[in-house]
């Protein structure tokens, strides 16, 4: 999505899932941008881009696979793109299921998977608007 | 072969455009990477990845006439 | 607290943590009431009571414990009591960290920390308003 | 010795009340739990632990005046 991703729509996204009467336990991660301080100038914001096309596939896949890995209810994943800044989010990652050990398995694998498998790009714009790639550790 | 190719991220740093339609010639990736490096002197400096038709391929894959991409590191999340 | 979770509350708590940008990352369980249909009858809402006094200790020796494993920015732990229909959501667990490696192993110890040290009880209501005592697995 | 005695959960479907004064003869935390187990006939069924001033102890701890709670399975979250 377009943008940083607000807390309304994470809200929003929660109170969805109450009629889902099925389901015992939600967990989420939040990616958020760090204000990181390097060579002692300040990260303001991180504008991200991807091959659409090859990213849209990398989540149809990834979660094709934890489906099939996990006894899932639900499972959405929202990534920004473009400009979010620092102490804004970026990227929402939500599994439900019947049972709590499920989820924690779950979401960590979804989340490994989306930073080592989907084309997204960052870059680091700092406060004098000079900027560095980002590298995921 | 004409081949679509695009380029992300940093990769767009040494090539200064996001597509193009290159000519190779030859038949597998490593032949597209030799035009490019060619082409474009920066590219050796960088760390990327190739993908065809949106799957990472290796240098003695075969072309095919699908879209190539230059993809640097990913850092999503 | 008493009674659910909102959906409100939590997207209100995720906001506030937008003014500490060193967080990288954030890692929300959600605990939601399940219409489990247990011999024919069907769970219409979770009556929770707790001995308070243990239970606020526990979750303060959870919380010393959680700081001194991990490197956290942040940590919060909401527990309903009295009413919480099916759907609606009974237990909140919020931990913020610089990095995301951290955030995963900290919110599964802490949850599994809660449901096997913090004395509070859940008696499950059916529609036909019998009751039964609720077990966790 | 009187002990206050909380009951939470399904112990209170046993005893019928939330809390008592309890006058136990005896050291030990067993010894309360006879004088428990001879008032209230269906407490024998009831799985629970026992909690002194909020730390859970065995059947040979020491009374030591504080509160003492009846506690069934936990089942938060």
């Amino acid at each position: 999505m377009e943008g940083a991703i607000s807390s309304n729509f994470i809200g929003n996204s929660i109170y969805k899932h109450q009629t889902k009467t099925s389901i015992g336990a939600h967990n989420i991660f939040l990616g958020q941008v760090r204000a990181d301080v390097i060579d002692g100038k300040t990260v303001a914001a991180i504008q991200y881009t991807a091959y659409e096309d090859m990213a849209n596939q990398k989540f149809h896949d990834i979660r094709e696979a934890a489906f099939k890995k996990f006894d899932l209810t639900c499972m959405h994943i929202y990534h920004s793109l473009g400009t979010v800044k620092a102490g804004e989010i970026c990227l929402f990652v939500f599994v439900s299921s019947p049972r709590r050990k499920v989820v924690f398995k779950a979401l960590e694998y979804i989340v490994e998977a989306i930073k080592a498998e989907v084309p997204v790009f960052g870059k680091e714009i700092f406060e004098d608007e000079t900027h560095q790639w980002k590298v995921n550790n | 072969m004409n081949i679509k190719v695009k380029y992300f991220g940093q990769i767009v740093d040494a090539t200064n455009t996001n597509e193009e339609l290159v000519n190779v010639n030859g038949e597998q990736i490593s032949d597209l990477l030799e035009t490019l490096n060619n082409k474009y002197s920066q590219l050796k400096n960088k760390d990327f990845k190739i993908a065809q038709n949106k799957e990472l391929v290796s240098l003695d894959t075969k072309l095919n006439g699908s879209e190539i991409a230059l993809l640097p590191p990913f850092s999503g999340g």
